[in-house]
C-alpha cells in the first residue's frame, strides 16, 4: 500500500508509543501520532495537552494545542498549571511521553526553536519555547519530529532552547534537570536515537529508497551509521487506521 | 479591585480607563481561543502606544496588537496561532525588523510568574530551561531593568536546594512574579459585579486575573448579580478582583469560545496571508479595526452565514465539521 | 498511579493494600466535612499502626484515627472540629500524655506543601509566620529528620528575596513538599477508572490527592466510565492519579458531604463526650468500630430517622433547620 | 434593652467592619460579628472563609469554617489555596479585617492558640494555628476577641502563634512580615487598642459597669488606661438585627 513520508513518520513515532504512557502533544504531526497510537498500538494511552486537556475525545484534529477539540470528552479540563505539574510531578511524570519539534536539533538532542542569528537581533524568530522546554526539562522520554536539512542537523545551535542532553552524558545532571532527554528523532528520511553511553545520536533506520549517505548529506555534523537498518513501512492495516480514525478530514495528511 | 455591585461598562470606556500608554498589559486566552479580541481591537483603535505585553501563548492577540503598533516590550513563551501561524506574523516581522525587545520564558514558568502574582510571593520555583538559553540569554538587560520599577532586576535565578536533595532535586529555577498594571480576559459568563465563569480549558486566565492591579472583564452573556452564584463550583474569578465588566458577545472572534463559536479559519487565514504583506497589513488594519467602531461592525463584515458556519454544536462546543482546511 | 480502566475495590482489600504500618498518610477533608471516615474506621479495625500523619485542618478524622491508636506522628496546622470540639479531643489527650509527636504548621503552609508535591517542586515560598514559633520550634529534631528518608532534613527555612525588593519582600518562608505514600479523600462523584468531581468547597483534596505515591479515592456516588467526562469542567481529579474507587456511600458521615448529608450533630457530641473519657471511649471504638464491619453498619446505629434529618435539601446543599444545638 | 455580654462583643466589632472591608471569620463569635457587621452597618462588605468561600450566602450559622452552610450561593468554591491567596495578594489582601481568637495575648498583640507549657510536652495542647497565623501575617487590620483572664494577656506566650507587632513598633519589618498587626481587642470587659508609635496595648473602653482596674486585675501585664472612655451599649436596632438575622437559632448567642 502507498504511504506518503508524513504518513510513514507518523506511525513510525506511533509505534514509540505504549499502553501506560501518558502523550504530551503538539500541533500538526506530533498530534497525529499521539492520535495514530491510540487507535492501532496503544489504546490505553492518554493523550494530553499543555493547556490542561487530559484524555480528550478528539473527532476531529485540533489544528492548535487551545483548539477547543481538545476539551471535548476529557477526564478534567484545567490549566496550564495542572498540565505541567502532572509532567513535573515525580509519579504521573515518569509516564509521560514528549513529542517535540523544532527548527535546529544538535548531536545531544537539544533543540532551537526560538531564533536564527542573534537573540538580541535575530535574523529569523520562531514561536519560542512554549512548553517545549518544560516538556524536555520534566519528562523520561521524548520524541523529536524534524526535517532532514544541513540548517536543521545544526554543529551549534543558535539558540538552545529545549533540553536534550546538553553537552553529554553528565549534562541533565550537572545542570540540576529530571533525568530524561530524548530517545529518538523521525525525520523525513530515517530514524536517529542516542547512544546509551555518549548520548550522542547515531542512525538506526533509514526509510526504503534512502541510503545514510544521503542522510550525512543532509546534517551539519556527523553521525554513527553502522547500526542503521531499513525502517518497516507502515502496514495496510496501519494506513487505513491512520487515514480513517485520526484525520478524515485530511488536514494534516494532506 | 472594588467591591462595587454594578462594574459594568462598554468597551471604550473599560479600556480608556485602564490601558494607558506604556501601561503593564497581560491578555488571557491561548493562540487561536478565548483571545479577548475586541478588546484588542478597541486597544489598536485607541491607539494605545508602547505597551509592555505578557502572555504565555496567547497567539491571534498579541499578533494583531503588535501589527496595531502598540507593543514596545514583550515577555512570552509561545508566539503562534496553530496551523494559521507556527509563527505569528507580524511578531515575527516586529522582532526581525528590531521593533520590539522580547524576553523569552517557557510556558509553565510565565505561568507560575503569574501564579506567583496573584499569589503575592516574589517568585516561584520549578525544574525547567536549566542548562538552556531561556537561563543564559536575557531579553532586559540588567541596567534596564534596574531603571524601571516595574520589573525585577533578574530575568531568573537559579538556587540550590535548601532542603537538600529533598524530592530528589538539587537545583531550582526561581522565576519572578509578574504584577501587571492591568489584564484582560474573555470569559463565556460574568455577572455585573464581576463573578466570572470559564467554560472548558481555563488556561492561565484565572491565575492572569488575580495577579493583576486592575482587571477588565468581556464576556458573552451577561448575567444579573447572584444569577451565577446557584452553581458557584463552575466559577473561576470572583468578583473581589475585577474592575471593568463589558458585555462583548463574540469578543473573542475570531478566535474561539468554547460552547459559543469556533475559531474562524478563514478569517485567520486571510489574516495571516494579509499580515505577511505591509501594504495588505496596513489596509487590513484600515478596514477590520479602525474601520469598525465595535466588535459587533467586524462580525457584520464577516456575516451572518459564516458566523452560523462557526456556530457552536451544543454537545460538543465547537463547530462540528466546520471547514478548516 | 496507574491507567486501567477499572479500580473499583472493596474498602477492606483498599486499605490493605495500601495503608501499612508505619506509612505515611494524608487525610483529605477539613473539620466536620467530607472526611474519609469510613476508610478511617476501616484503618482503625485493621489495627494498622505508627501511621505518620498529614493534614492541614481534618478534625473528626484524625481525631478518631489517633483514638483509635493508628498514629504516632503528626504533621497538621489545627486539631479541631468546630463547635463540637474547639481542640481535637483524643489528640490533645495523646499530645498530653506523650503518646504523639507533633509538628505545627499554618493551614496555608500545610496546603502549599501538599501542591509542592502535587508540583514535582522541593519547596514553596510564602509569607507567612516569620517572627512565630512556628518557625522556631520544631516537632521533629534534626537528628530525627536525618534518620528518615520520608522527611526533608529542615522543618522550613528562612530565606531573604533573591529578586531583592520585588513585590515589596524582603524575606520568604520556604515550606518543603510533603509526598505521601497515600492519601485518602472522599468524593461525591468518581467513575470506575478514577475520575472525581467534588461538588462545594475542595479544600486542599486535590493538592493532597495528586501528591501522593498512591490515591484512593471513596466516593458517594460510582459511575460508569465515561459518565463524567460530558462535563469535565466540574471533575478536580483525573484517574491518572487514582489507584483505588472505593463505592462508600455516607462514607464521609458523620462529617459532612455537601449536597449528599449535612454533618451529624448527635453524633459529633456523642463522640466529643465519649473521647474525653478513657472508658466511654474504650466503649465507643469497641461498639461503633471494630463493633461494625463497614460503615453501612455504622449508619444502621445511627438509623433511619435521624440519616433523614441529616439529608441534604437540595437547594442549599445542606440539611435545613437541622438540630445543631 | 438588655444585651449579653457576647452580643456586646459582636456588636463592638461589627461596628470596627467597613464597607469595602473583606472579613476573614473563623468559628463562634468570630462569624457573628461578620456577619453582624453585614446585616447591620456594612452591607457591601465580603465574608469570606479560609476554606475557599467567598460571599457566602448564610441563612444559618455555619459551627466550624468547613461547614457546608459556607459553600451555599458563593461568588466561587475554591479551596484553601484559594483564600490564602486572596489574603497574601497585593491587591485584594489590603482589604481584608481578620477575626482571631487565642488562648493567649500580650501586650503586642501576639497570640498563642497552640500550646501551654512546653512545645515539647506541653501541659495543654489547643488546636494550633489553623489559618489564624497566615492571617495574621498577610493582613493589614485584624480583630482579636478574648476573654479578659490574667492566665490569658500575659507577659510572655508560651508559644508565639500567630504575629502581632511581634517585639515592637519594627518587629514586622524585621521579622520580614508584611505590614499588619491587630487593630483592636474586644473582651468580655471592654477594648484594648495599640498605640500607633509604641505598638503596645491601651485600654481603649470599657463595658458599662465595668472598670479600668477590674480589667488591670484581670491582665499579668499591665496597660496605659489613660484613654479608656466607656464604651457605647448596643443599640435596640442592633440587637434586633443581631438576634434575628444573624443567628435566629440562637447556636453561637445563647
Amino acid at each position: 500500500m502507498e504511504y506518503t513520508l508524513k504518513e510513514m513518520m507518523a506511525i513510525t513515532a506511533a509505534r514509540e508509543i505504549k499502553n501506560e504512557d501518558i502523550v504530551f502533544c503538539g500541533t500538526g504531526i506530533s498530534m497525529l501520532a499521539a492520535m495514530a497510537a491510540k487507535n492501532i498500538n496503544a489504546p490505553e494511552s492518554v493523550i494530553f495537552f499543555e493547556t490542561g486537556a487530559i484524555d480528550s475525545k478528539l473527532e476531529e484534529i485540533p489544528l492548535a494545542v487551545g483548539d477547543p477539540r481538545v476539551m471535548y470528552h476529557t477526564s478534567a479540563n484545567g490549566g496550564l498549571l495542572d498540565s505541567f505539574a502532572t509532567m513535573q510531578n515525580a509519579i504521573t511524570g515518569q509516564h509521560v511521553v514528549g513529542i517535540l519539534g523544532a527548527a535546529q536539533v544538535d548531536k545531544f538532542g537539544n533543540l532551537n526553536s526560538t531564533v536564527i542569528g542573534d537573540y538580541e537581533s535575530p535574523k529569523i524568530r520562531f514561536s519560542g519555547s512554549g512548553g517545549g522546554c518544560d516538556v524536555a526539562s520534566f519528562v523520561p522520554r521524548s520524541i523529536i519530529f524534524m526535517q532532514h536539512e544541513k540548517r536543521k542537523f545544526v554543529k551549534k545551535l543558535d539558540y538552545l532552547t529545549s533540553p536534550g542532553y546538553l553537552d553529554g552524558p553528565d549534562g541533565r545532571k550537572n545542570a540540576g534537570l529530571i533525568p530524561g532527554g530524548p530517545e529518538l528523532v523521525i525525520t523525513n528520511m530515517g530514524v536517529m536515537r542516542f547512544d546509551d553511553t555518549t548520548k550522542q545520536m547515531y542512525l538506526a533506520a533509514f526509510y526504503p529508497g534512502i541510503t545514510p549517505e544521503q542522510i550525512l548529506d543532509k546534517m551539519e555534523f556527523s553521525v554513527d551509521t553502522s547500526r542503521a537498518e531499513e525502517a518497516t513501512p507502515p502496514t495496510a492495516e496501519e494506513l487505513t487506521l491512520l487515514r480513517e480514525k485520526c484525520d478524515h478530514q485530511r488536514l494534516i495528511l494532506s | 479591585m472594588n467591591l462595587k455591585q454594578d462594574k459594568v461598562m462598554d468597551l471604550t470606556t473599560a479600556i480608556n480607563t485602564y490601558v494607558k500608554d506604556r501601561c503593564h498589559l497581560s491578555l488571557g486566552g491561548f493562540t487561536i481561543n478565548r483571545n479577548p479580541m475586541a478588546a484588542v481591537y478597541e486597544i489598536i483603535r485607541q491607539r494605545v502606544k508602547n505597551i509592555h505585553l505578557y502572555a504565555h501563548s496567547n497567539g491571534q492577540g498579541v499578533d494583531e496588537l503588535i501589527g496595531g503598533g502598540c507593543v514596545s516590550h514583550l515577555e512570552i513563551a509561545y508566539g503562534g496561532s496553530g496551523k494559521f501561524a507556527s509563527t505569528c506574523i507580524r511578531f515575527r516581522k516586529a522582532v526581525e525588523e528590531n521593533l520590539l525587545q522580547v524576553e523569552d520564558y517557557t510556558n509553565y514558568q510565565m505561568t507560575l510568574r503569574f501564579l506567583a502574582g496573584a499569589m503575592g510571593v516574589p517568585f516561584l520555583p520549578c525544574r525547567s530551561s536549566m542548562g538552556t538559553d531561556i537561563v543564559n540569554k536575557w531579553g532586559f538587560s540588567q541596567e534596564m531593568r534596574k531603571t524601571s520599577k516595574k520589573l525585577p532586576d533578574d530575568k531568573l535565578t537559579i538556587m540550590d536546594n535548601p532542603f537538600s536533595g529533598w524530592l530528589d532535586t538539587e537545583k531550582v529555577v526561581l522565576v519572578p512574579a509578574i504584577q501587571p498594571d492591568v489584564t484582560i480576559v474573555h470569559v463565556q459568563k460574568a455577572d455585573k459585579r464581576g463573578n466570572c465563569r470559564i467554560q472548558g480549558l481555563t488556561f492561565a486566565d484565572a491565575e492572569q486575573a488575580k495577579a493583576a492591579k486592575h482587571l477588565i472583564v468581556t464576556c458573552e452573556e451577561l448575567y444579573d448579580n447572584d444569577e451565577l452564584k446557584t452553581d458557584s463550583d463552575q466559577n473561576q474569578i470572583p468578583f473581589i478582583h475585577v474592575d471593568a465588566v463589558v458585555h462583548v458577545p463574540h469578543g473573542a472572534y475570531p478566535t474561539a469560545c468554547y460552547h459559543h463559536y469556533d475559531y474562524d479559519p478563514n478569517y485567520l487565514k486571510a489574516y495571516a496571508k494579509k499580515a505577511k504583506d505591509d501594504t495588505l497589513h496596513g489596509e487590513y488594519l484600515k478596514e477590520m479595526i479602525h474601520g469598525c467602531q465595535t466588535q459587533q461592525d467586524l462580525i457584520a463584515k464577516t456575516g451572518p452565514e459564516q458566523m452560523a458556519a462557526i456556530a457552536a454544536d451544543p454537545q460538543t462546543g465547537y463547530a462540528r465539521n466546520l471547514d478548516r482546511k
